[in-house]
């Protein structure tokens, strides 16, 4: 298994992560399905994090905490979304982005 | 003399708008002081001593080299003076002003106050502040107190003169990185040797910007719409004191700091000044409103300033100066008595007037003094100066210096059509029951004819202050 | 030499005074006509005496030669220095006594003609004006003074034109007067700034007259450098004395009030060109090609003129004609003195004559229209013209004069001009010359003679001569006031004084010719008596007479020039050679027409346009800019997403 | 420990808990809420005022304490203040929620003190995502009709998108250079930017600054969020916020030194687009806070100007600039919360008559206004002569010439409000009463936006004095 030894596969990996993130926010049109992208995003830069912390950083927690920090400011994250959303759901009797279209110009 | 224009509007701050005659006496007695001060430094600078004097200086800016720095010299002098003139006859024109009088006169100060500024720094950076100061009221005063196509005109107008100092800026900042002095004090820069490149390029950017102001061709088209619709005082002061911050600036920064910038562009200067000189003439001739008319005049005579300036020789700079200070106070008389019509008939289509030398007779006498005076009728001050600056032209531009000398047939032309139109032939019924200038009405104009005649006849006392200035001023160049 | 000096002081007092009386009348006396008038009166008299003292102080002491000059500076710029002075040779103060004589009396003059016009003082205050700038420019040291005054004079011409300036005519004469002379008196400048330099070569600050002079007369100034200032200065001399073509406004200028017309349009101010001819005398001498272009000028001056002056109706109009042809009589003598190597004495000598006779001319001419109300000389001769008895006198002296018959005035000054052009190789000037007597005579008796025999009132004649128009047309608003006393009394005393003493002099002056000639030139010449070219000279001026007399004198006369026998030419006289038709076309179409519509075009379109092009571009850039921000934030999202790529691979290249 | 060190962050952390006592009050007293927050805003004035001259290094030299970070810590404590200042009626919050309206903006303060004076790659993150988070929330706390919430997503989702970009760089950072601390990564800068990884690291790490600073191109909330939000958070944002991105892009800067050229070319492109497209855009807008989001699309291109000089009178200048945006910024959001009583989003034309209706706001808003276009004699006008200044002993030349164009440009739209304000008049708008502690709030604003634009030596040496400390 000398693939998994590898930094570059895991490199390649988040980056694949981040495109897909970064596609999924620009395609999709549902807030949630945005959402679930940026934190896509995020996890990508995580596994980046460990990554180099695994293979090339010389202390070796450092990654882990700051992925554990990410995880946590994701969390955060993910709940103030969900709560705009959810406003955004009262006011426009829709989660579709497109449907938000007053502030143009 | 900063100070007291800045008194007067603390003060005027102070006072309520219904107190309107305090508020006009409070600005009278600053305007009052100014002029005082002003005719003091004339007087009692001393010619044979020459250079800087009264100088005061104040670090403003170590890490910057900022420092407040004013002081007084022959070229200067004449332009204090012509302030304080045009500030107090000004101030005494608009006596009869109504509507919003406090903040008029609070802008008018503060206005004031930047022209004196900008004639006495020789810190390029207070010299830039002092010049949007006075700069940026105009935009008010026309714009509350104006008249016809205010908001057109009062926006072009400042938004011109903005992208003026757009130019001004990068120009400044130019001289200033490139003397890695660290200061921003001309008399320091003007030690420096700049390569020639930054002078060509500064100079272009300083004459360019400031040129704006001095309403030099083409960039003149702001000046007769604003005249128009400015309140008479602002037209005064700004036909008659801002325009010549343009040119003053073009000779105490551009010409100052980079000669070889200048004598690299003094062929285009000189090309533009009589472009205008002729051009503001003869579209004069097609006006029909009377401060279109003065508005172009202007346009002409600035370009006879800056012909002056183009030559570089002393005769040149003296006439240039001297014809900043005349054509500063002719403007302003100009105003003044075209003003005092307007208010009266409301009207400044010269074929609608007519006969006004019968209906007021003192009146249409300002106007007409003012018009002969633009004609170029010996007597008056403006002739000396023209004087000067053609016989300069001639020798160095001779091709210029005689168009421009052509020029002066059309200008008189152009003045005498004006006056017979509206003063003479049969007066208009319409305006017969008008009342004459009133004597208190009438002193600011008495001076203002006072001066220019008084300078006309006694052209020394001008030229000898400017010169004392232009010698070392062509010797450092 | 410092203002202590009593000749300077005495001068200055000369040219100051009327200017102090200008001022005080302009400014605090305006409305109050009597004590206006103490004011300007004093301030004319005492000039006069301090004048006539000077000349009797000095006129032995001072030549040509060696003038006395004093002066202080006035403006020193670098290479512009303005010496305030006085120059007095026998030229100058000959003419300073002329000028104030003349202002003198004509001051007296008007207290009667302008009796009752609202503008009284303001009257007074611009012939003082006058009066100080003449008397300043006549007395001048330096060329730039003369020129200062030289530009006042026009100034004050200017307001004396268009004195009744309710009346449109009025005020466009004035309003053409100072620009035509304006035109001319460019060229002056221009020649006076290349004097500058070519004098300052010489390291000879100031302009002074004399040295100018002197530096011509020693040849210091190349050929060419003195012909193109005289050329040039000559065009100002061609301004203000109403020389070929631009003496258009000098006509028109009798639009002013009589006393006008006599002071500035005849006597004084137009004799300023030839004056400043004769002071610059050696610099013109100096250039023959410029004498020559000034001799070609004057003739045809003078003929124009006096064919012009054959067909006109309006007298003052007849009068100004003849003195524009005199003027350019004047300047043929000059040049050709000049060409001659001759001395300036006849011209000059002719001025001074004709400075009396005409200003005597114009002073009746004052009288009829003062009392008739009219200026159409044939409808004075139908109301009773010849009733006025001094006047009638008087003025048949001063057309005498003029015609040039012994022994008036005329005669002899004439007699020294032909004597200079008979000098002339080519006898064709004299001819001329001669010719243009011959018209002097004619028309000036023209008009004599209508005035003295008019037809009896049913005559077929009148109807086509007498057409009053309401009003009269010489002095409109004015006449309204005096048309109550026409014809109830006779001359008032205070008009009547000046035509007497000026038509003593029209009859003395011819014999002091030779006094005179000693006076300016220090020697006279002894006068070899030219039998032909006197009997030629009379016989012109008699068959001038002769052929009047036949077409309008005698009683078998029908009034009808001879001119009439050629319709076309006749025509073509009464256009005034079509002049006035070229100048405002080219006025209208070229100036007005061309340039300025141009000018104004541009500005509007091009210039202004440009700039409000650039402003709404820059707000329609806004607007278009503005799209970038969608209501779709996913869009927004991409654009950023975009330019990060784009830079990251800007940067990836640039590394 | 010393705790001065850390007082600011923690007094705030108090006033923080004590207003989550206050949200869980049952009956809401909107007053008393308020005269809390003033007295918390004093105090944390004076706090910030004390530990001014405080420096020293926390958390494993993860936080770094000096007079920069303070002066900006104090810039933030002040913009807190005059934002409370304001707030005496808040018609858009519900006065339930007024209470964690107060929480959400000490909390946002407290992140961007953090932000400030942090060093270190994580902790830059976490202080960043909470000030970021406490603003997410105050926008579209606003009661109205769904732009709040529509602003408030969008604020959100650009956000998160940034920062995820932010966070996806900074690993690289992290990756190429093994550490975490600035200090061990930004000298390895000039090498990081000839490799791809580290260059790309670097410019993806920039977008989050960019985002908070509104950068083009992450300036699209700008607009969106400022009409959005209630005036008071708009407020917050176009003051208080701007001034902690400047700092730390500041210290990405100072620390840096050198990014080699391609990159500040990159930069000088950037900072050109965004004032133009900024001033370009607002000329046309009809909101008053939508135009001023653009002006501040504009004037982050100026901060760049002072950036990306990479030199002492740069950072000086930006500094100066910064704390000058701030106060004049300030002077013209306190004109509209004060004629927009009832907190709707003021067209400019809503202005007609307001020399009328109440001189000294007019006054103010074209002292304020003047200031923002950099009019002399103010400090905006100072402040710009000086990145200008740095700019052009850089050899930037041709920054400094469009920069001077665009200040005409923007004074054309400035103009434009100030000719509604005091040429238009509209009867039917009545005279507005203003409270005391406002109208003297006034005096000293415009005393100081005139007095320190004509004698600026104070601050300047302040800001001189702060870079020494850190360069």
């Amino acid at each position: 298994m000398l693939v998994f030894n590898h930094l570059e596969t895991y490199l390649y990996l988040a980056l694949v992560l981040f495109a897909i993130g970064l596609y999924g926010v620009l395609a999709r049109r549902s807030l949630i399905a945005i959402l679930i992208s940026v934190e896509l995003i995020l996890n990508a830069a995580s596994i980046n994090f460990m990554a180099f912390n695994r293979f090339l950083a010389p202390h070796p927690a450092v990654g882990q905490v700051i992925t554990l920090f990410i995880m946590a400011v994701a969390a955060a994250e993910a709940a103030i979304a969900l709560s705009i959303i959810v406003a955004v759901y009262r006011k426009l009797k829709s989660i579709n982005i497109e449907h938000a279209t007053e502030l143009r110009g | 003399m900063l100070i007291s224009p800045l008194m007067g509007l603390m003060v005027l701050l102070l006072l309520k708008e219904e107190q309107k005659f305090l508020i006009r006496a409070v600005s009278l007695v600053a305007a009052g002081i100014s002029l005082g001060l002003a005719i003091f430094v004339f007087v009692a600078y001393d010619k044979s001593l020459g250079g800087l004097q009264f100088v005061e200086k104040y670090e403003m800016v170590k890490t910057f080299g900022i420092a407040y720095h004013v002081g007084v010299e022959g070229l200067n002098a004449p332009m204090l003076l012509l302030t304080g003139i045009v500030i107090f006859t000004g101030v005494l024109t608009m006596w009869e002003l109504e509507t919003r009088t406090k903040e008029f006169f609070i802008w008018i100060l503060a206005l004031v106050t930047g022209v004196f500024g900008v004639f006495m720094s020789y810190d390029m950076f207070m010299f830039f502040l002092f010049y949007e100061i006075a700069v940026v009221p105009m935009y008010i005063l026309i714009l509350v107190w104006g008249s016809t196509r205010k908001e057109y005109a009062a926006m072009k107008l400042t938004l011109y003169l903005m992208a003026g100092s757009g130019f001004i800026i990068p120009g400044i900042l130019m001289l200033y990185a490139a003397s890695g002095l660290n200061t921003f004090n001309m008399l320091a820069l003007h030690g420096v040797h700049f390569s020639p490149w930054v002078q060509k390029a500064a100079f272009l950017l300083l004459f360019l910007g400031f040129g704006v102001l001095a309403a030099v061709w083409p960039f003149h088209t702001w000046s007769p719409v604003g005249h128009v619709a400015a309140p008479t005082a602002v037209s005064m002061l700004h036909a008659g004191v801002l325009m010549k911050l343009g040119s003053f600036a073009v000779l105490r920064v551009a010409m100052y700091l980079c000669p070889e910038g200048f004598h690299y562009w003094a062929q285009l200067m000189a090309l533009l000044a009589t472009v205008g000189i002729v051009y503001g003439v003869f579209v004069g001739l097609a006006q029909t409103d009377l401060k279109y008319v003065i508005g172009y005049s202007s346009v002409s005579h600035m370009g006879i300033v800056c012909l002056g300036l183009a030559t570089g020789t002393v005769d040149g700079l003296n006439g240039s100066v001297f014809q900043m200070f005349a054509h500063g106070i002719m403007t302003a008389l100009f105003f003044s008595s075209v003003g005092y019509i307007y208010d009266r008939t409301h009207t400044r289509d010269i074929h609608e007037l007519g006969g006004f030398s019968k209906i007021m007779p003192v009146a249409s006498a300002f106007f007409i003094t003012a018009a002969l005076c633009g004609a170029g009728v010996p007597g008056m001050a403006s002739f000396w100066a023209e004087l000067l600056v053609f016989i300069a032209t001639v020798k160095v531009f001779p091709i210029n210096g005689l168009l421009a000398i052509a020029a002066l047939v059309v200008g008189a032309l152009f003045a005498l059509r004006v006056v017979q139109t509206t003063f003479f032939n049969t007066p208009n019924p319409k305006f017969e029951h008008f009342e004459d200038v009133s004597p208190f009405l009438g002193l600011p104009r008495m001076m203002l004819i006072a001066t220019l005649v008084f300078f006309g006849i006694f052209p020394q006392t001008m030229v000898g202050m400017i010169k004392t200035a232009v010698i070392p001023f062509l010797q450092g160049m | 030499m410092g203002s202590c000096d009593p000749i300077f002081l005495s001068c200055f007092l000369i040219v100051a005074l009327p200017l102090l009386s200008f001022a005080v009348i302009m400014i605090f006396t305006w409305r109050r006509h009597k004590l206006s008038l103490s004011i300007s009166l004093t301030c004319s008299t005492i000039p006069l005496i301090l004048a006539w003292s000077l000349f009797y102080k000095l006129h032995n002491a001072v030549t040509l030669a060696k003038p006395i000059i004093t002066q202080v500076n006035w403006l020193v710029s670098d290479a512009v220095i303005v010496p305030f002075g006085f120059l007095l040779d026998p030229v100058s103060l000959l003419m300073l006594c002329i000028v104030a004589t003349i202002a003198w009396l004509i001051q007296i003059y008007s207290i009667g003609y302008m009796e009752g016009d609202p503008g009284f003082a303001r009257f007074y205050a611009d012939l003082s004006l006058f009066g100080m700038s003449m008397l300043s420019l006549v007395s001048a040291s330096g060329m730039l003074q003369l020129f200062i005054s030289w530009e006042l004079v026009g100034l004050a011409s200017y307001l004396l034109i268009g004195f009744w300036y309710e009346k449109f005519s009025a005020s466009e004469a004035g309003k053409k007067a100072f620009v035509v002379t304006r035109f001319g008196d460019i060229g002056f400048f221009m020649g006076l700034v290349f004097l500058t330099f070519f004098m300052k070569d010489l390291n000879i600050p100031g302009l002074g007259i004399f040295d100018i002079n002197g530096a011509a007369l020693t040849h210091k100034l190349s050929e060419a450098q003195v012909t193109l200032c005289a050329l040039l200065i000559f065009c100002g001399v061609a301004g203000k004395s109403a020389q070929f073509p631009i003496h258009v406004w000098l006509p028109d200028a009798m639009e002013g009030p009589t006393p006008v017309s006599a002071l500035l349009h005849s006597a004084t101010m137009v004799a300023a060109g030839i004056y400043l001819i004769t002071r610059l005398f050696p610099l013109f001498a100096a250039s023959a090609t410029a004498m020559s272009v000034v001799l070609v000028i004057s003739t045809i001056t003078l003929l124009l003129s006096s064919t012009i002056g054959m067909v006109a109706k309006d007298i003052k109009q007849v009068w100004a004609y003849s003195t524009v042809s005199q003027l350019g009589f004047m300047a043929m003598g000059l040049s050709a003195a000049a060409l001659g190597g001759s001395t300036l004495f006849a011209g000059y000598y002719h001025l001074t004559t004709h400075a009396a006779f005409k200003a005597l001319l114009f002073l009746c001419a004052g009288v009829f229209i003062h009392h008739f109300g009219t200026n159409d000389f044939f409808v004075m001769s139908k109301d009773g013209g010849r009733k006025l008895m001094i006047p009638m006198v008087t003025v048949t002296i001063g057309a005498l004069a003029l015609a040039g018959i012994f022994p008036f005035a005329g005669f002899f000054s004439k007699e020294a001009i032909m004597a200079q052009l008979w000098h002339l190789p080519n006898k064709l000037w004299v001819g001329l010359g001669l010719f243009g007597a011959f018209l002097t005579a004619y028309y000036t008796f023209r008009v004599i003679f209508v005035m003295l025999f008019p037809r009896k009132d049913d005559n077929p004649v009148w109807k086509e001569y007498y057409v009053r128009e309401p009003g009269g047309h010489g002095h409109g608003a004015h006449d309204d006031d005096h048309d109550g006393h026409n014809g109830n009394h006779g001359v008032p005393w205070v008009m009547a004084f000046p035509l007497i003493v000026l038509a003593a002099f029209a009859c003395v002056l011819g014999f002091m010719q030779t006094g005179l000639e000693k006076f300016l030139l220090g020697e006279s010449h002894p006068h070899e008596m030219n039998y032909l070219l006197l009997v030629l000279a009379v016989g012109s001026a008699l068959s001038g007479i002769g052929l009047a007399w036949l077409d309008w004198g005698s009683p078998a006369a029908k009034w009808q020039g001879f001119i009439r026998k050629v319709p076309v030419l006749e025509n073509f006289f009464i256009q005034k050679w079509y002049m006035d038709h070229f100048w405002r076309w080219f006025l209208n179409t070229v100036i007005y027409g061309t340039f300025s519509r141009i000018f104004t075009y541009n500005d509007r379109r091009v210039v202004d346009g440009g700039v409000d092009a650039v402003a709404f571009s820059t707000i329609g850039s806004g607007r278009l800019l503005s799209f970038l921000q969608t209501a779709f934030v996913q869009l927004n999202l991409l654009f950023m997403v975009l330019v990060l790529a784009g830079v990251g691979l800007y940067l990836l290249m640039g590394r | 420990m010393n705790v001065m060190l850390f007082g600011p962050e923690l007094y705030y952390l108090g006033a923080a808990l004590v207003f989550f006592f206050l949200t869980l009050k049952r009956k809401p007293e909107p007053k008393a809420d308020y005269q809390i927050a003033m007295a918390l805003g004093l105090g944390g004035l004076l706090v910030t005022g004390l530990c001014l001259c405080q420096h020293g290094e926390l958390f494993f030299k993860a936080y770094r304490v000096d007079l920069f970070s303070q002066i900006f810590k104090f810039a933030l404590a002040l913009g807190f203040f005059l934002v409370l200042t304001i707030c005496h009626n808040l018609p858009q919050i519900a006065e339930r929620d007024q209470a964690e309206f107060y929480l959400f903006l000490t909390t946002t303060t407290i992140g961007m003190m953090l932000l400030v004076s942090s060093v270190e790659l994580l902790t830059i993150y976490v202080a960043l995502e909470l000030s970021s988070y406490s603003l997410y929330i105050l926008v579209p706390l606003r009661r109205g009709d769904g732009i709040d919430v529509e602003a408030g997503i969008k604020y959100l989702l650009i956000g998160a998108v940034s920062s995820g970009v932010m966070l996806f760089g900074l690993s690289y950072l992290f990756g190429a250079t093994g550490s975490t601390y600035l200090a061990d990564i930004l000298p390895k800068l000039p090498q990081l930017a000839s490799s791809p990884i580290g260059l790309l690291g670097l410019l993806l790490a920039l977008a989050g600054f960019f985002f908070k600073l509104s950068v083009f191109p992450f300036h699209f909330w700008a607009p969106d969020v400022y009409q959005g939000a209630a005036n008071q958070v708009t407020t917050f944002i176009a003051t208080a916020s701007k001034a902690a991105a400047v700092a730390l892009l500041l210290r990405l800067a100072i620390l840096g030194a050198g990014y080699g050229y391609s990159f500040t070319k990159a930069l000088v492109i950037l900072s050109i687009i965004s004032m133009t497209l900024g001033n370009l855009v607002a000329i046309i807008q009809r909101d008053f806070k939508r135009l001023l989001a653009y002006s501040s699309i504009a004037h982050a291109g100026y901060f760049l100007i002072g950036i990306l000089t990479l030199k002492e009178a740069g950072y000086i200048a930006a500094i100066y600039y910064a704390l000058a945006y701030l106060v004049m910024n300030f002077t013209v959001f306190m004109v509209i919360n004060e004629v927009a009583k009832d907190g709707r989003d003021l067209k400019i034309q809503e202005l007609a008559g307001l020399w009328r209706r109440s001189p000294l706001l007019s006054l103010s808003l074209i002292v304020g206004l003047f200031a923002l276009a950099g009019v002399p004699p103010s400090i905006g006008f100072t402040g710009k002569l000086l990145l200008f200044t740095s700019a052009m002993s850089q050899g930037y030349f041709w920054l400094v010439l469009i920069g001077a164009v665009n200040g005409t440009i923007s004074l054309y739209y400035y103009l434009r409000v100030i000719y509604c304000s005091y040429f238009t008049d509209d009867p039917n708008l009545g005279p507005i009463t203003i409270s005391t502690p406002i109208r003297f709030l006034n005096y000293a604003l415009i005393a100081i936006v005139l007095g320190f634009g004509v004698f600026p030596d104070r601050i300047v040496e302040l800001a001189k004095a702060a870079v020494k400390t850190v360069l």
